[in-house]
């Protein structure tokens, strides 16, 4: 179930792509986070990533959750973005057999599900091949 | 810390099992294995369940089964690490009889998974992944599964068939088990040809939806040469561990760094290493995970579960047999449940009452649960007394 | 068995905080709690929630939050006994430290119950009852205890108004709490005259619907003195119990079983009594349920928790103050929270750090949690080391 | 939600009132049970539950669950059965002030809720006064 505190707290996340950059130690965390996993650092500042990645690995969901059912198959991806963040995202505009592991990528704001026709509608961002 | 034993271990029926219900499934593991232990009572109950709530709208699991034991007042807790809650029970148990807390404990799981349909249950199994980060792009535990296949490909080599033959040699041991929910032989055509999930992984890579339980009794190993039925099983090393929940955080997606420092810890505790197995139990809910489990236990090298597999190392009468109960793969999966069935397999073949799938002169086994995609792992060392 | 201290206590922001998601809200308690403490590490984490996967669609809790306060791979476990989830965290963790497994371990609980609506809310927390044999017939948590409380009200002579004094005081108390969600004053007539819920009980006998997470650090009592920054609280006593899940099973609608299976233990280990208590808090989920426990820990005989509440036996100053920190009704109830931040209470005021709240001189305190119409239940006796 | 399964199994205890009798010390439970809770016994008959009994005590939901929110306010109550064994339902066809602790009831085969317009429909037992 969609609801709106849950979609609405994630909104710079996953509309502005805004992640948390340790002030100690500099790693990136996306999504932001409280304490550093790495040096335990409590402060951040954030950062927008960038929109470009290439291809580190994917998956073509066949069988999928009730409420992607009308989209599959999609392909989802793990990205590494030009910065060295890893993000997941779908992986879309192409065929499953034109993926290629490496490949270039860019972001794209789109639309991930409608909720029945009065319901809900969430959006994150999309990778689209770079040609 | 005192030593504890396994006395007695017992399973409910397992399968799609639409006229039973979670509370029953578990009061049958649960008598099954009170009477395997011979034993008349039990002080404490703790019981692995994934998601009572997602799957059967029930939560208060402790103390529903106690009650439906006839054993309240004693107390009973629910654990929960997805699909090593079971794992994370019998380390908890361990701990209780350790402690001197409690004796005589019993330790089980259970899930009733058939009471959604298909996409019910794909997305109460989503609820064990990063809901925001993962679950919310669509991404179902095959696809999260796939991708680190896919990783493990690139990065070494592993090829389509050494991960169908993971299943080709599960179903060939399941076909020994009278437990197992899909005791059918499959061969790698099969596998090969099956439908695709999500890719690369096919329906014959993934293990089941299952309805079932298990349980065990643990008590002092000095109580259990009085009380026990049969001779005790002594359990010499107990390692959990955790990752990152969401794939993209992890530094090495080939790697499963939760299962590496559980038997890290379990092996210290036991003083003994991947060679000094005599039968091993892994968490092979897709047929990846079993070539990656092997790896992060030092069963083989990094990269070289694949070709282990594709050797017969793993098979009966091979080098380390792996998963001689079938698995999750053909024996099924009742998410909360299999953590303690993996108890269950390596206490039987300790016990020589394995059957046409005993390993001779077995001595020494690990039984390892994992939870998500490697975000939880128990591994516990099990030893004939 | 060693002997355990408490050395380290945290809370979250509590309320309702829809800007907050579940991970956050516990790493916020847990920091708290390791600040407090001073520490540098913890070894392990026990978790207590209730339903993360009816409330927010996510399970595997364990492994979130330690993921999300950047301490992998150290074992993380989620306990669940419905609204005793922390209290069964609490009483696993100490088990976890008796047993030599861990020295330091990080306890707490943690619920996110508002991204979903008031009745999404009633049905989640249904889930602790029985779903087929009460939840079935469309009765709620607020109308088993105002059944409970009817059945009490007949066999003992409880009144209205006796209820209603129990909010009276808690809010009294809450005031004095800078924690508490509902720190505002209520008068008897604003409880009465308050919407009807489920007769007899309204909307100002019933516990809020809180987001929250608190949080404990614990260790061995002689390690406790060399690490810990503020004076250690030395844990006495530990008790757990269940009881039927389901009312038409108690074999007295009126007594509460279980609290006084888990009392009779705790008390038995610290070697004291009802008598010897300095401050105690316990789960009033609902007024009535503050009487009934009441009862049932020994604070009062049996029928007599009215009466006493009404003479002023339990406020501050009174005889045996109750629920100094506001208890569920004024401070708030996450769920799977509520345990520890009883314990949170308690040690506070061992280390007279209550402030306006204090009760002067206290030395030995008792946390009671209770899960569903009391099918589980947990009794820790706190005592200044 | 309403899936089938869970009714269709519940289906002797809801609609025929049937609880299993321990041959060892003859309690009776309901819903049945695998081991008697008293005597352990492992042995049991199916009994029909008697359909009259007196009221134990009660409530009126006035803030009622998503499903049964059209309902409200109804009242639930515990019901001593003829044969000693107590069991929950709804009492219906009176008032709330009508209620009194100890007036005799009787059991009657209802429609407890149903699902949309073209979803599953589920039924047991209620009370009502008898007159
Ligand atoms: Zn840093
Ligand atoms: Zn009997």
């Amino acid at each position: 179930m969609l609801t709106t505190a849950r979609f609405w707290r994630e909104t710079p996340q996953r509309y502005r792509m805004e992640a948390g950059r340790c002030t100690s130690c500099g790693k990136v965390w996306y999504p932001p986070r409280r304490i550093c996993g790495e040096c335990k650092g409590r402060e951040f500042e954030t950062v927008r990533l960038p929109d470009e990645g290439t291809l580190y690995t994917y998956t073509v969901i066949r069988v999928a959750p009730t409420a992607f059912v009308d989209q599959a198959p999609y392909a989802v991806a793990l990205v590494d973005l030009a910065d060295g963040t890893r993000i997941m995202c779908q992986l879309v505009d192409c065929e499953p057999e034109e993926i290629e592991l490496g490949m270039p990528v860019r972001l794209e704001f789109r639309r991930i599900l409608g909720e029945g026709e009065a319901g809900m509608l969430a959006y994150a961002h999309k990778a689209v091949p770079k040609r | 810390m005192r030593d504890v034993a396994v006395i007695g271990v017992g399973l409910s029926a397992w399968g799609e099992l639409w006229d039973r219900s979670l509370r029953d499934l578990f009061v049958e593991a649960a008598l099954n294995a009170v009477e395997d232990a011979g034993v008349d009572s039990v002080e404490a109950i703790f019981v692995g369940c994934m998601t009572g709530g997602l799957f059967a709208q029930q939560e208060h699991i402790g103390a529903l089964v106690a009650d439906y034991l006839g054993v309240a007042p004693i107390p009973a807790t629910r654990t929960e690490s997805a699909c090593a809650s079971a794992g994370a029970a019998f380390r908890t148990a361990l701990m209780a009889v350790d402690s001197g807390n409690h004796d005589v404990v019993l330790v089980g799981g259970v899930e009733k998974m058939t009471d959604v349909d298909g996409g019910g249950a794909t997305a109460a199994l989503a609820a064990a992944s990063d809901q925001e980060y993962e679950a919310f792009h669509g991404v179902t535990f095959p696809g999260l599964y796939a991708m680190m296949a896919r990783a493990h490909m690139a990065k070494y080599g592993t090829t389509r068939e050494q991960l169908g033959l993971v299943a080709v040699k599960n179903h060939e041991n399941g076909s020994k088990n009278p437990h197992a929910q899909f005791p059918m032989k499959v061969t790698l055509e099969q596998v090969l040809g099956s439908v695709m999930v999500a890719d690369p992984l096919r329906i014959l890579d993934c293990s089941p939806i299952t309805d079932g339980a298990s349980a065990a009794v643990v008590c002092p190993l000095e109580m259990a040469e009085k009380i026990a039925k049969k001779a005790p099983v002594r359990v010499t090393g107990s390692g959990q561990a955790t990752d990152s929940i969401a794939l993209h955080q992890r530094k090495d997606l080939t790697f499963l760094e939760s299962t590496a420092a559980a038997a890290a810890r379990a092996y210290d505790m036991a003083g003994c290493g991947p060679g000094d197995l005599d039968v091993v139990e892994v968490h092979d809910c897709f047929t990846i995970s079993e070539i990656m489990v092997m790896e992060a236990l030092g069963l083989v090298e990094k990269g070289q579960g694949g070709p282990a597999v594709e050797a017969g190392e793993t098979a009966l009468g091979g080098r380390i047999p792996v998963n001689t109960s079938g698995g999750l793969k053909s024996k099924g999966h009742p998410v909360g449940a299999t953590g303690v069935a993996q108890i269950h397999e390596i206490v039987t073949q300790l016990r020589g009452e394995a059957g046409d799938r005993q390993v001779a002169g077995a001595r020494r086994g690990l039984a390892q649960n994992m939870g998500g995609t490697g975000a939880s792992a128990t591994v516990h060392i099990l030893e004939v007394a």
